[in-house]
């Protein structure tokens, strides 16, 4: 009773419960979307089409690729080939690195457009166009937010892999932070035809 | 069982001494009185000012302090009591502690995440010392309505970062629970051998968890505004003020059962053990704790039938509303059946929790009138709400959390406290409270907003019967507590079951050794069977 | 509480069949956002988002091979977000 | 105009029917109670019984409060229909609540600030709105209150019945001067109304 064995199955429900906090944590701005966008779907339609699609697919593409990579990261793990696990890892951060690099710009872009929270530009637009753009710099950003952590977890998971602390019958930090790193994927996934694609 | 050591004297990690030993212990039972140290803390100064805030309104006009100065004492009151106080309070304290015990398991499943949500709590409790001194104390009331609240200069911004990291400290927690619950349970207890109180605590932690990221979203919204000032909730760029009370009251309705759950849970453990009897209906109670849990996150909107809101959804809430009356009800009539042909010892534990009992159900019944659509206009927003709030947080949470601190107090220390003492402060406290807030109930109903610093003439006498009788419960709480720490001194060493309780955490010594068991704990088919009990008394008397 | 863990080994195949289903959604969906389908349109963008995420879910994230609890409590937590968001029409689209 | 219900009385019925109810319930609760401590006091009764439930009253238990909540829902709800559901012919009034005051618009034009005057008899709209936090408009007398929100017009009815002053206050919490945002409703005859209308803002 007093010396525990380590118990894989409740780590990672404890994992699960905190994506489910996440999931609700961004349910929140998906309120809001919903909301708004039943009010103003026009103004949304309309100022989604000034959002560049070709840097959002790009975006979306990087994103799946590197969930693919982290998936088959712990599949390497588990079998045993670490000097591939190793490569699939640095991938994934390589991809995460560079969606971030594409945002830069693409925030970039608006800023100088004169399109950023609390621009005069927006504060004199029509109702609802503000809104639309609080709301993606919002949720985009607290999704860059989460990039970034998930790109901290996935180099710790790296570290561990390189000093041997993840092999085939401990892998728990790296499956967590891969399961961390599909949410984010899972987010973008809503997140690109809500504000890209609505046409 | 007599040279076991008890995890007061034991660390958790044998290398460390002195205070480390406990800011760095992972063992719940540490974490769980560190979480009482502070919790009590917290709880003293928010009555301190709340009693402020009485005498300030025992007379018309400026007495103690001036507009200013009373916005933000009820705006600190509010958020400390919520925030750092009732969220926390049962849940941190007895959850922590009694648990892992309860389940048969030598702890929590992440013992260090636990830790690191006291460390948030600490954290967000300095933030919110931090607010009063960064542009002025917050001044909007604990519910942060926009717009008032993004335009407002006083410190809002980190009053709202505090709760956050609160809300995150208690999802956290949340998340233990469940993990705990689910994957150390002891083999031989399923799930309809658990205890009332680990039920409780278990709807409890699935509500924390979904909820509470609405709030730290909506709270990040306003600190956003403040900051960025992006006008979602700006009607003048197309923004809905509304939307923000949905949001908030998303999570903060739920908060009540984060808030109340527990509170019964505690209830259902002491009524059987002093009535020596089997709870009624423990399925019915279990069934009534989740139904709570999933219809009580369903009503949010029922803070919001003035506000503008659409018909249409004035009466669905406000059907769902008496829907959850009913779940609850049906505990009042199971509590009070257990004792049915019991054989009840009166103790303050006992005492508090039928306290509780009557206090919880003048404020359930008071919420009916909240909860019809027509009879809420008129008392919304008055000291009819804060009166009939007061009486489910405070005559239920609360006096739920005294109880808990009187039953488990020689589980916890070892050590007895004075009875006589209890049952004074217990008296006091009741009257008190019935004298404080049956006016306000009054007071309401003739129409007394809340929020006021100063009122119509018509209202002082109300108000000022209101605050002698705060003065009176405040002199029952200190005497309360006064009588508890006395014990840790003088009381006369408690038994490992001082009570005749059958619950798990009765059968190690007091208090418990730092792996809890000191034997394979042996669960029952029914966890309220007292024969055992019965029989051993039948035999001590014999002897 | 049964414990699920006989680990489960995805192939490489099988992972990167799923990308390659995942990234034709994606063409598909951008495909679907040039027609005009009215009110529709939002819905349909919301369809193939959730078939691409439950890809991502059950995969990806291993949840195809979990246990019951874990597929209970992700479908519930969905559920809830679904309710909340459904619950705030009824004052929205009736004010 | 005589056919115009007064909804005061609706909620008020309302009022009296829930209070009245929990009454009964909680005197019973508490009074079931006390007996039992007493009766079944250890020195009394030293022998429990083993009682874990009884289905039948369980299931009692949970319909006879079902019933009683829904009844109290339906009386809730229809004394709430009489708040929303404006008597046609109603005399509008524009309400806007700003920092720290009310200010009323009759149909003439003519402006006050924390002062309703209305006839008697006749059913009163007023359309409210608010230039800049949230407030709310609350009228005790009549059992009415809205929230004042800006960007948005709600609404109350009301039927002076009753010649006199009534105090009316804001109940949302807008700041400082919350406490001090009242204003006072005088309820006047037809034709002195008609006549204070006419008088120019002193």
């Amino acid at each position: 009773m007093n010396s525990r064995t380590p118990d894989k199955a409740g780590v990672k429900l404890g994992m699960w419960l905190f994506l489910y906090t996440e999931i609700m944590l961004f349910g929140g701005l998906f309120i809001l979307y919903a909301v708004y966008y039943s009010k103003y779907t026009g103004v949304f339609i309309e100022a989604g089409k000034s959002l560049d699609i070709t840097i959002g697919a790009l975006n979306t593409v990087i994103l799946l690729v590197s969930s693919f990579t982290v998936a088959s990261a712990i599949t390497a793990v588990q079998k045993k080939a670490q000097r591939s696990a190793i490569t699939l890892v640095g991938i994934s951060m390589v991809f995460g690195v560079l969606f971030l690099v594409n945002k830069y710009f693409e925030w970039g872009h608006k800023f100088e457009a004169g399109i950023y929270p609390g621009s005069p530009d927006l504060s004199d637009a029509e109702a609802g166009k503000s809104l639309f753009f609080g709301l993606y710099y919002l949720i985009t950003g607290l999704h860059g937010i989460h990039i970034i952590i998930g790109l901290i977890l996935l180099s710790i998971s790296l570290y561990f892999i390189t000093t041997k602390r993840i092999h085939a019958t401990r892998f728990a930090v790296l499956e967590n932070s891969g399961l961390y790193w599909h949410l984010v994927d899972l987010i973008w996934v809503f997140i690109f035809p809500l504000f890209y694609l609505i046409l | 069982m007599t040279d076991v050591q008890s995890y007061l004297e034991t660390p958790s990690s044998p290398n460390l001494k002195g205070i480390r030993a406990w800011l760095l212990t992972t063992d719940h039972k540490r974490i769980g009185i560190l979480y009482m140290i502070s919790i009590l803390f917290w709880f003293c100064i928010a009555v301190t000012l709340g009693l402020l805030l009485r005498t300030e309104l025992m007379a018309e006009g400026k007495t103690l302090m001036g507009s200013e100065t009373y916005n933000a004492v009820f705006t600190l009151h509010g958020v400390i009591m919520v925030f750092l106080f009732i969220i926390p309070g049962i849940p941190a304290i007895f959850g922590n502690f009694l648990l892992p015990i309860q389940i048969g398991s030598d702890d929590v499943f992440f013992p260090r995440l636990n830790l690191l949500s006291w460390y948030l709590y600490i954290f967000g409790g300095i933030l919110a010392v931090v607010s009063l001194f960064s542009g002025g104390p917050p001044d909007t009331g604990w519910t942060f309505y926009v717009p008032f609240s993004i335009q407002t200069e006083s410190g809002v911004t980190f009053t709202v970062l505090a709760a956050f990291i609160l809300g995150m400290s208690s999802m956290l927690t949340g998340i233990n629970f469940i993990t705990t619950i689910h994957r150390l349970r002891i083999k031989t207890m399923g799930w309809m051998q658990m205890p009332l109180f680990t039920w409780s605590l278990y709807a409890t932690a699935w509500v924390q968890l979904l909820a509470t990221p609405i709030l730290s979203i909506t709270l990040l919204l306003i600190v956003a505004e403040r900051i960025f000032g992006i006008g979602l909730f700006d009607p003048g760029r197309g923004g809905d003020p509304i939307l923000y009370q949905h949001l908030f009251w998303m999570y903060s309705h739920p908060a009540v059962y984060i808030m109340i759950l527990p509170a019964m849970g505690v209830v259902s453990e002491i009524m059987p053990v002093f009535s020596r009897k089997a709870i009624f209906g423990y399925k019915a109670i279990v069934s009534s704790t989740l139904a709570i849990a999933i219809a009580g996150s369903l009503v949010w909107a029922h803070h919001m039938f003035t506000s503008g809101m659409s018909d249409t959804a004035v009466f669905v809430f406000s059907l769902l509303t008496f829907v959850v009356a009913i779940p609850s009800a049906i505990k009042v009539f199971s509590w009070v059946s257990t004792m049915y042909k019991g054989s009840i010892l009166m103790t303050p534990p006992l005492f508090f929790a039928l306290c509780f009992i009557y206090l919880f159900s003048v404020g359930g019944l008071t919420g009916l009138v909240l909860g019809a659509a027509g009879t809420n206009i008129h008392v919304h927003d008055t000291h009819f709400v804060v009166g009939h709030f007061h009486f489910v947080m405070f005559g239920g949470a609360g006096f739920a959390f005294f109880a808990a601190l009187h039953f488990w107090w020689p589980k916890m220390f070892g050590r007895m406290y004075n009875f006589r003492n209890a049952y004074r402060a217990a008296i006091l406290i009741t009257i008190g409270f019935i004298l404080h807030y049956i006016p306000m109930l009054i007071l309401g109903l003739q129409g007394m907003p809340r929020r006021y610093y100063n009122y119509l003439p018509r209202f002082e006498a109300g108000n000022f019967f209101a605050g002698i009788g705060g003065f009176i419960m405040v002199t029952g709480i200190m005497l309360m507590l006064v009588n508890l720490v006395q014990g840790l001194r003088k009381g006369a060493p408690a038994v490992g079951n001082p009570w005749g309780g059958t619950t798990l955490e009765w059968s190690v010594p007091s208090p418990p050794p730092l792996h809890n068991f000191v034997d394979q704990p042996s669960v029952k088919s029914y966890p309220y069977d007292f024969t055992d009990i019965i029989q051993q008394q039948a035999g001590s008397k014999q002897v | 509480m049964e414990s699920s863990s006989h680990e489960h080994i995805i192939s490489y195949a099988k992972l990167f069949g799923v990308l390659c289903s995942l990234l034709s959604f994606t063409a598909i969906t951008i495909g679907v956002s040039r027609m005009d389908l009215g009110a529709l349109n939002i819905w349909v963008a919301i369809l193939i988002a959730a078939c691409k995420a439950s890809f991502i879910l059950l995969f990806f994230m291993h949840l195809h091979y979990e246990t019951r609890l874990l597929k209970i409590t992700f479908v519930g937590t969905i559920g809830c977000l679904a309710i909340l968001i459904g619950f705030v029409f009824w004052d929205i689209s009736f004010r | 105009m005589n056919e115009v219900i007064n909804p005061v009385h609706g909620v008020d019925q309302a009022f009296l029917y829930i209070l009245g109810f929990s009454v009964v319930l909680l005197l019973g609760i508490t009074i079931t109670m006390i007996v039992f401590v007493f009766t079944y006091s250890r020195s009394r009764n030293p022998e429990p019984s083993d009682i874990r439930g009884n289905w039948k009253l369980e299931v009692l238990w949970t319909v006879i409060p079902s019933v009683i909540a829904l009844s109290m829902f339906y009386y809730g709800w229809s004394s709430y229909t009489g708040l929303r559901n404006v008597p046609a012919g109603a005399l509008e009034i524009e309400v806007t609540g700003q920092m720290y005051s009310w200010i009323f618009l009759y149909p003439n034009d003519k402006e006050t600030e924390n002062e309703l005057v209305v006839p008697l008899g006749k059913p009163i709209k007023l359309n409210i709105t608010s230039s800049d936090v949230l407030h709310s408009l609350f009228i005790p007398a009549y059992r009415i209150k809205v929230d004042a929100v800006p960007g948005m017009k709600t609404y109350a009815w009301f039927l002076p019945d009753k010649p006199g002053l009534y105090s009316m206050q804001c109940a949302e919490f807008c700041g400082v001067g919350h406490a001090d945002m009242t204003a006072t409703l005088r309820a006047v005859t037809v034709s002195e109304y008609e006549e204070w209308l006419k008088l120019e803002e002193e």
